[in-house]
């Protein structure tokens, strides 16, 4: 079955060039299908194949396809690596690709660009499933630029919008600017380790001094931050919600962005020689995690929310990568995945039945009419609030508890940054299913449940959010971690747990108390005070227009990068281009007219002067030639 | 020897002669008056040429004089000959007038 | 000391050539430049006889003093040419030939070395300039520069008849 | 035998068509072409059969007095320039089917006439050969610049001309200096390349510094390299769209394949010494010229500048003088000529279709014709070398080789995947996406030879990109033999 | 030396015409006679009698043998050029004499051993260009131009003279090889060095070499165009093979004396020239400027040194450049009959006539020195020469200037191609001349593309 490993992506890749090719002959529903059909193929394949290496004593296979780039000692393979790691991504990506693929059939059931969606979407499942099979950095960085792309075209999937079209292309260059960090990061292996190839590269890892180890430890990091939104790399993420919510699921929070953990935990080895590195990726997490929180806590767009608060749980997997933690990270990208993408499938539902509105300010009172989408989000909220026994508690838990050993700065703000995200879901929640309805009387009239095909992947989402907890239940309860059991053969240095229970019992109930009292601050504020958002910013305080406007990251960025980028290229296309290099050049030809029309004034026409200027050759050459 | 005379003074003497006649060409506007000029640089040269043959006790270099006689005539039978075109349309043979080909 | 009598003869005849050789250029009147010319030259012709070569000076003063300067004269007096017709270059231009001749007089007298110690000796029985040795000399190594000389006066006599006649009609 | 052949044939082909009156010259010059392609195919399948084929080389005196052969034959990088040359004719051809040109047998011939020299510098084995075909595909190209080209043309097609002429005249010089040192034992000059190549190693450092700089001014003007660049932008916007993509996608890999096989392995010290200063122009001309690109608004001149960028990281890679440098350079070498081919022919559509290449003015075509959006999207990718499209591979190994000679121009170098993410995404949208702006056009559907050529060039931008072994099959061999000149 | 003979002879005849009244059949008896001189000229080739005649006057050897067959090639496309020249009633036969009498002075000049002969040579090949030059009698530019060249000539030929004396001061003899054979065993005086500097300059000024140049733009406008064809090709081949056997035999080896000056002449010649000609709105003013550039670049071979190869360099560098001036000659002298010899006489010349076009381009782009004409391989064989000795400096002037030369001989190209005429009607033209221009076309391609015939003459 290993051996089949390539049918995984085939199948994805069959549905884009069906769809591609044909999409526009075919009616919609079997476009969807097929759609569906490649990605459930896929997903049954992985499950095999998952179970294959599951049993087997084998734990990671090398499967190559073709060879691709060979360049004297760089030889580059198309080939596949099947162990857990991958085989946990595959399922995730099939699985939860696969849901999203079934809710989109019906959630973009009217848009003209239906095969065109799905097209794209079975081409990001591809590109998704390469980059997480590749057996080489390569191969992995192929898949990576490759789900940029269709992140690219997603965002902008309705490209007559100027506005999604900018989001598109600052997701596809912000990325590009990671891409470039992690591409450095590829040839500096290259160039001291002689291959890309991981199983090579990660037996060397210990030969390599550990300077160049940490260089490419950050330029991978880079990379990382660019496809997983960290700062200062983050900002094209809130942006990416232009695209379809189905695409803001699975991409944008359950998929693409956890790429960089993937790819970290990857290279885990790396990271655990190299400290220097370690610590830049907590910081960069813990930082990310703290400031997404905050800047989630005042957005209004139902979307948004959703975006800052996947960054910050992005950070926070960054913040168990940095304190050596790779299984609990790899555990919360799961959960997350699950949670993430219930979250956002049931906002689409809510703006599905709103008509298109985002803005929780417009929401309120919708649980009646939306009963399945309410609990569902309910529970999805509830785990990622941390609230126990749902799976973000048990991931999130593991996580602090291991960043407190490692640190407890770190520990302070990733707790603070779980009580925001607790606080903002939560408001979002109460905003849109609580109080009285907010919208137009159209909207009101209009609301309804989604259809089946939308509530049946949120059900089965939703339920994952409850259990999903049990992949990774603490072991100092006593149970079995089958996550980090898993992951075993992966990680290549682990760090002994060395806290002691008393410590992680205690860690563990502060969690739980904190996100239950913010909870009922946040009940209190939204049902109790029925505090609404400020509609203008002129209403808010200072702080908090800061906040509402992200910080004005932005703006900082068009300032520093963007303005001074065009203004500079402005100036050497007008300026250095065509005033100088170009004026030179030209120069050199009007200096020869020039000199020209000088040089014909010498031809008088008068002998006179002709014979005296002989003369003075003749002298001038007598001169020099004979009086040395 | 007291009858010896070095032949510097006959190199010196055609250089100062061929110099006159060249900066009689440049002085003067006078074609004719630049045509003799000319002749006095050719017999400057011819003065020069039969010291050297004196000093060489070699006849050849009388013979090469009886040569730049033989085109010292031609040169001067054309010249005068364009000379006298150009008088005939300009009225004139001053060159400085002989300028309409210029730049 | 006292020099020769051949000594004193190359001063006169040098400082007279080159007096005449300065009037020429320095005369107003084309006639009077014409004239010392002919002065020059027979300085010149004198210079001839005095290195021996005696057949030299004589077809020297017929060729030039008789055959061209005669026809200078006659071109002159045929354009009816004149102290007043004669235009003059401006001032500014003599100065600038005088120095350029000036500078190469002293360019010459900086290059034309290495003949200090040459001396010509007058060979009392000397005969390169006779009639005889020249006539042999021409007659047999410059054979072929004689004849073709030939065409060269060819040349100018066509070439003189042509400007000079009229056109056909 | 077979490569004097493919040298001929486009000139025999290019006679005849002076002797044909009126459109038909167009399809008989696209019938050559393709012959030529054919044949140059058989070549390939030959050349893999066994590269020293005698069929494949042609070797015979020209001028023997002076050691100057008739020497032409292929190698793994000269075969892949080949096919590249070959492989774009017909396409440059059948994608100026929509226009009308005045007088087209003269300009059909003289696009084969330019193929033929083009093929001719790519085979030349002897560095005067070299060179007399260098020159020569100057001639027909600044005519079609002159005589079909645009605003201006006199003027721009001129400062072309000359700016290349003054190159060529320096690298002559520089030949001709090798060519005076080679037989010092045997006294018998030679041209033959690897002579020159003996040659060149055999010369002090300060004498192969005057050889380095001399021929490398030549092409860094073909190519361009910053600061040599400025005659290239208005050439290519003037120059009619099947000169431009002659010029942009075969004549400048004359300067990158020159450098590769008539410079590198001439002048190690020299290289070694000044290849770091002469990459520095390289890399700084990256950076530059994306960035012009960016603030671009006419679209034929974005790419143009896009093409210096591009060209500019080849030169680095090539100067890198290591193994993946060099080889990028040949495969990007390829790919850079069908991208660019592709752009142009995408900016000549723009400009039919609706009058302007302006992308201020343009805006939401791709809501009109669908079908092209997604061919210039891919066209697109390629350029800005997305993996599993042709532009990564060669620019993958590029930054790698670049990397290797000094990291931090490699560094630099790399910016370049960023900038041109800026520009090519920037433009793409401003054309094609939002909504359309020009609202008396309609952008209605490809005419057919448009349609056929994007096609095709959108498969092999894909082709190369996920499949590249054939061509590094052929590259890989040939720069390793040509680098261990250099030890 | 029986070329030498039939053409002198036939200088002699087309006197006789005038008085036997055979006029009209002047013209092909004066045609038969350059392809039989010619054809004389080739028999003698390789062959030892020809060497060492009348005592060592006059040497035709190989070498000059090969720039004889130059210039009596030359000759006749040029007679074939100027067959309207000759329909002057009054002075054909004069005109036929005078030129015929131009080209035994240089064909003398290919082959004289002696400074006498030398010296006859130049004034044989002036004095009949000097009246050919105000051959148009009554017009006053022409008088001007016989004037100039007169004027200048004589006093460049007095120069010439005193260097010849001063050479014969120190040495006591006028044989070449003699000479040569005297520097070469014992120290010359200082003057002898004086005297050969001076006759550098008056080699200069008959090659037109800047800064003795300045008669050659001027006299080649005044003088008639084909006079000026004659001027700019026969005479400056002749010219150059008298330069380089007396630099090159026999001064060559006290080249340290005028080689420096050489190259600064050289320099100059190549950027006035060059420069100055991009300026010009004539064409006739600009090939003469271009002549400067070329006569330049023939003195960079010589300026090599590199005997055997110089020789052959300034012999293939001769023929390229005349048959490529002949060219172009006949190009302008088609589109200037009615007298406007700017650029503009060559706008739209495509369009009116494609295969004078055609042929202009080609001698252009011979001139430019662009491959495969032959001007390119002279252009490269000066080049390669020049490269091995110590003034590869002028190499990089020479491709600067080249540059230049390329703008204004684009200039025509531009014109012909792309500029278009408010004349349509086909131009007129002589079958004569069309023929002329495609043989000298295909002449210039043919040995664009086997320069080894000429190279390995001797």
């Amino acid at each position: 079955m290993i051996k089949l490993i390539g049918l995984v992506p085939l199948f994805p890749l069959i549905g884009f060039l069906i769809n591609s090719f044909f999409g526009k002959k075919m009616s919609k529903g079997l476009s969807g299908t097929i759609a569906c059909a490649s990605v459930l193929a896929s997903f049954i394949v992985s499950v095999l194949i998952f179970m294959e290496v599951n049993a087997s004593q084998q734990k990671s296979t090398v499967i190559e396809i073709f060879s691709w780039i060979n360049s004297d000692t760089l030889k580059i393979p198309f080939s596949f690596l099947v162990d857990p790691l991958s085989c946990l991504f595959l399922m995730n990506i099939t699985g939860i690709g696969f849901l999203i693929h079934v809710y989109s059939t019906s959630y973009m059931k009217d848009d003209e660009g239906f095969s065109r969606f799905f097209t794209y979407l079975n081409l990001f499942v591809f590109f998704m499933l390469l980059l997480v099979l590749g057996s080489n950095y390569l191969i992995m960085f192929v898949g990576w630029e490759g789900v940029g792309l269709c992140s690219y075209l997603l965002i902008g999937f309705w490209f007559k919008n100027d506005a999604y079209n900018r989001a598109a292309n600052k997701a596809f260059i912000m990325n590009r600017i990671g891409d470039l960090g992690f591409l450095l990061g590829i040839i500096m292996i290259f160039i001291n380790f002689g291959s890309i190839s991981f199983g090579e590269v990660f037996n060397k890892a210990s030969s390599v001094p550990t300077s160049t180890i940490t260089t490419i430890a950050l330029l991978l990091l880079v990379g990382a931050m660019g496809k997983s939104a960290q700062l200062p790399l983050y900002t094209w993420l809130p942006d990416a919600m232009a695209g379809p919510t189905p695409v803001s699921a699975l991409i944008h929070a359950a998929t693409m962005v956890t790429a960089g953990i993937y790819m970290i935990v990857r290279s885990n080895i790396f990271y655990s020689i190299s400290d220097a590195a370690s610590e830049c990726v907590a910081v960069v997490g813990a930082v990310t995690a703290l400031f997404a929180a905050l800047i989630g806590l005042l957005q209004t767009d139902i979307k948004k929310i959703l975006a800052y608060s996947t960054v910050s749980q992005l950070g926070l997997m960054f913040l168990a990568l940095g304190v050596g933690a790779y299984s609990s990270a790899v555990f919360h990208v799961t959960t997350h995945a699950f949670f993430k993408a219930l979250l956002f499938l049931g906002a689409g539902s809510v703006i599905h039945a709103m008509g298109g509105e985002q803005d929780i300010r417009k929401m309120g009172g919708l649980k009646k009419a939306l009963p399945i989408t309410f609990i569902t989000m309910l529970l999805g909220t509830l785990a990622i609030s941390g609230v126990p026994p749902f799976a973000g508690f048990f991931s999130k838990d593991e996580i602090l508890a291991h960043t407190y050993e490692h640190s407890q700065l770190l520990w302070v703000v990733g707790s603070i940054a779980s009580l925001c995200t607790a606080f903002y879901m939560f408001r979002l929640m109460f905003l849109t299913f609580w109080g009285s309805f907010r919208g137009t009387h159209e909207q009101q009239h209009h609301l309804h449940e989604s259809p089946k095909a939308m509530t049946i992947p949120l059900i089965v989402l939703a339920a994952l959010s409850v259990f999903g907890g049990l992949l990774g239940l603490p072991e100092f309860w006593g149970a079995k971690n089958w996550m980090s059991e898993n992951l075993d053969s992966v990680i290549i240095r682990k760090n002994p747990t060395i806290l002691s229970h008393e410590t992680e019992w205690t860690l563990m109930a502060i969690a739980v108390l904190v996100a239950l009292s913010t909870i009922y601050f946040a009940y209190q504020m939204f049902i109790k005070y029925k505090v609404l958002p400020a509609d203008k910013v002129a209403d808010m305080k200072p702080f908090q227009r800061v906040i509402y406007n992200k910080f004005y990251v932005d703006e900082i960025y068009d300032a520093i990068i963007r303005k001074p980028l065009d203004a500079v290229s402005e100036v050497l296309s007008k300026l250095v281009d065509k005033q100088m290099i170009d004026a030179a050049v030209n120069g050199v030809g009007d200096l020869t007219l020039w000199k020209a029309s000088i040089f014909r004034k010498l031809q008088t026409g008068h002998i006179g002067f002709y014979i005296m200027t002989m003369v003075v050759g003749v002298i001038a050459i007598m001169f020099f030639s004979l009086m040395k | 020897m007291l009858n010896q005379i070095p032949i510097n003074y006959y190199i010196f003497l055609s250089a100062i002669l061929f110099i006159i006649g060249a900066v009689g060409v440049m002085a003067r506007r006078n074609a004719i008056i630049i045509f003799m000029c000319i002749e006095l640089m050719l017999n400057a040269v011819n003065l020069l040429l039969v010291s050297f043959s004196t000093l060489h006790n070699d006849p050849s270099g009388q013979v090469f004089v009886f040569f730049i006689m033989a085109v010292a005539a031609a040169e001067v039978a054309v010249g005068l000959a364009i000379l006298s075109t150009v008088y005939r349309n300009i009225k004139s043979i001053d060159i400085d007038l002989l300028s309409k080909l210029k730049n | 000391m006292g020099y020769s009598i051949t000594q004193w003869l190359f001063g006169i005849l040098s400082f007279l050539a080159i007096m005449f050789a300065l009037m020429v250029v320095f005369t107003r009147s084309p006639i009077n430049s014409v004239l010392y010319l002919v002065m020059t030259f027979f300085c010149i012709a004198g210079h001839y006889l005095l290195l021996n070569a005696q057949f030299l000076a004589v077809v020297h003063i017929v060729v030039y003093a008789g055959a061209i300067m005669v026809l200078f004269l006659f071109v002159i007096m045929l354009m009816n040419l004149n102290e007043e017709t004669e235009q003059q270059k401006t001032l500014v231009t003599k100065m600038i030939a005088g120095i350029i001749g000036g500078v190469l007089l002293a360019v010459m007298v900086g290059t034309l070395k290495g003949a200090e110690q040459m001396q010509i000796t007058q060979h009392g029985a000397s005969q390169i300039g006779m009639v005889k040795t020249l006539g042999v000399v021409l007659f047999k190594d410059f054979l072929f520069p004689f004849e073709i000389a030939s065409v060269l006066l060819l040349g100018a006599m066509v070439g003189a008849i042509m400007l000079g006649k009229k056109e056909i009609k | 035998m077979l490569t004097g052949f493919l040298i001929i044939l486009p000139l025999i082909a290019a006679l005849l068509l002076f002797f044909i009156k009126g459109e038909g010259a167009k399809k008989v010059a696209l019938i050559f072409a393709l012959a030529e392609c054919g044949i140059s195919l058989l070549a390939y399948v030959w050349y893999r059969s066994n590269p020293n084929m005698e069929a494949l080389s042609l070797n015979c005196n020209w001028v023997e007095s002076l050691g100057i052969k008739f020497a032409v034959g292929l190698d793994g990088i000269s075969l892949l320039m080949v096919l590249l040359t070959t492989f774009l004719v017909p396409l440059i051809i059948l994608s100026s089917f929509k226009t009308t040109y005045d007088k087209p047998n003269a300009f059909y011939g003289l696009i084969l006439l330019m193929q033929s020299a083009l093929v001719g510098v790519f085979v030349a084995n002897d560095g005067f050969l070299f060179y007399v075909f260098w020159e020569l595909a100057l001639i027909p190209i600044y005519f079609i610049c002159l005589l079909w080209g645009g605003e201006n043309r006199a003027r721009i097609t001129f400062k072309f001309f000359v700016y290349t002429l003054f190159g060529s005249l320096f690298m002559l010089i520089g030949l001709i200096f090798l060519y005076n040192h080679t037989g010092l034992d045997t006294g018998i000059k030679s041209w033959a390349i690897n002579d020159l190549y003996a040659a060149g190693r055999s010369l002090t450092e300060a004498q192969q510094t005057f050889v380095f700089w001399t021929i490398l001014i030549a092409f860094a003007i073909k190519m361009p390299i910053f600061p040599l660049h400025t005659w290239q932008p208005d050439t290519y916007v003037t120059a009619p769209t099947p000169g431009t993509m002659l010029l942009a996608g075969i004549m400048l890999k004359m300067g990158t394949f020159g450098l590769i096989k008539w410079l590198l392995p001439m002048t190690p010290l020299a290289l070694e010494k000044w290849g770091g200063v002469a990459m520095g122009f390289a890399v700084v001309g990256i950076i530059y010229a994306s960035c012009i690109a960016i603030v671009q608004k006419d679209y034929k001149r974005l790419i143009a500048y896009s093409s210096i960028a591009h060209v500019g990281l080849i030169a680095a890679g090539i100067l890198s003088a290591n193994q993946q440098g060099v080889q990028g350079a040949v495969i990007q070498m390829m790919s850079h000529g069908i991208n660019v081919v592709g752009l142009f022919l995408i900016a000549d559509i723009l400009m039919r279709h609706t009058g302007t290449r302006d992308i201020t003015k343009l805006g939401g075509i791709r809501s009109m014709n669908g079908q092209f959006g997604v061919l210039f999207l891919i066209i697109m990718l390629g350029a800005v070398a997305l993996p599993l499209t042709n532009g990564f591979v060669g620019e993958f190994l590029l930054i790698n080789g670049v990397f290797k000679f000094n990291a931090w121009m490699g560094a630099f170098a790399a910016l370049t995947i960023i900038l041109s993410a800026v520009y090519m995404l920037r433009s793409y949208q401003a054309i094609m996406l939002g909504e359309k702006k020009l609202n008396e056009v309609v952008f209605g559907s490809l005419a057919d030879s448009d349609k056929a050529v994007l096609i095709i060039i959108c498969i092999a931008v894909i082709a190369i990109g996920v499949y590249p072994k054939p061509l590094n099959d052929l590259a890989e061999p040939a720069v390793k033999a040509l680098l261990m000149n250099l030890k | 030396m029986k070329g030498l003979f039939i053409i002198s002879g036939l200088g002699v005849l087309a006197m006789l015409a005038e008085i036997f009244k055979f006029k009209r059949a002047l013209y092909p008896i004066v045609l038969i006679g350059i392809l039989a001189a010619l054809v004389a000229n080739f028999t003698e080739f390789n062959n030892n009698m020809s060497i060492d005649q009348f005592n060592n006057m006059i040497r035709f050897d190989n070498v000059a043998l090969a720039f004889s067959g130059v210039i009596l090639l030359t000759a006749f496309f040029w007679f074939i050029l100027a067959n309207e020249y000759f329909n002057n009633e009054t002075s054909l036969a004069d005109h036929f004499s005078l030129v015929l009498f131009a080209i035994t002075g240089g064909l003398m000049l290919t082959a004289y051993s002696n400074m006498t002969t030398l010296f006859l040579g130049i004034e044989i090949l002036s004095i009949p260009l000097y009246v050919l030059a105000g051959s148009r009698k009554n017009d006053v530019r022409s008088n001007e131009a016989g004037f100039k060249y007169l004027i200048m000539g004589s006093f460049a030929s007095a120069f010439l003279l005193f260097g010849i004396a001063l050479i014969y001061g120190a040495t006591g003899t006028f044989d070449i090889m003699l000479i040569r054979a005297k520097i070469n065993t014992g120290t010359m005086p200082m003057f002898m060095y004086a005297g050969v500097v001076m006759m550098l300059v008056a080699m200069c000024f008959k090659v037109s070499a800047a800064p003795f140049h300045f008669w050659a733009p001027d006299v080649y406008e005044g003088s008639p165009t084909v006079i000026t064809a004659l001027m700019s090709t026969i005479v400056k081949t002749a010219a150059f093979a008298a330069f380089m056997r007396l630099f090159l035999i026999g001064f060559g080896s006290i080249s340290d004396t005028w080689g420096m000056a050489l190259a600064g002449i050289i320099a100059l010649s190549l950027i006035i020239s060059n420069v100055t000609a991009a300026a010009q709105t004539s064409v006739k003013r600009m090939l003469a400027y271009s002549s400067i550039s070329h006569a330049a670049f023939m003195l960079m071979g010589i300026l090599a040194l590199n005997a055997q190869f110089s020789m052959r360099a300034i012999l293939y560098y001769t023929l390229a450049y005349s048959i490529g001036s002949i060219a172009s000659f006949t190009g302008l002298y088609i589109v200037s009959k009615k007298g406007d010899e700017t650029y503009e006489a060559f706008n739209g010349l495509v369009k009116r006539n494609p295969m004078i076009a055609l042929g202009m381009l080609i001698s252009m782009l011979s001139l430019a020195g662009i491959p495969v004409t032959a001007g390119f391989f002279a252009k490269y064989f000066i080049f390669t020469t020049l490269i091995a000795s110590p003034y590869k400096w002028l190499l990089i002037i020479a491709v600067l200037t080249s540059c230049v030369g390329a703008y204004y001989y684009f200039k025509i190209i531009i014109a012909m191609y792309f500029k278009k005429s408010d004349k349509h009607e086909p131009v007129e033209f002589e079958m004569s001349h069309a023929l002329l221009l495609g043989i000298l076309t295909v002449i210039t391609i043919i040995l664009g593309l086997m320069p080894d015939m000429i190279l390995n003459m001797f």
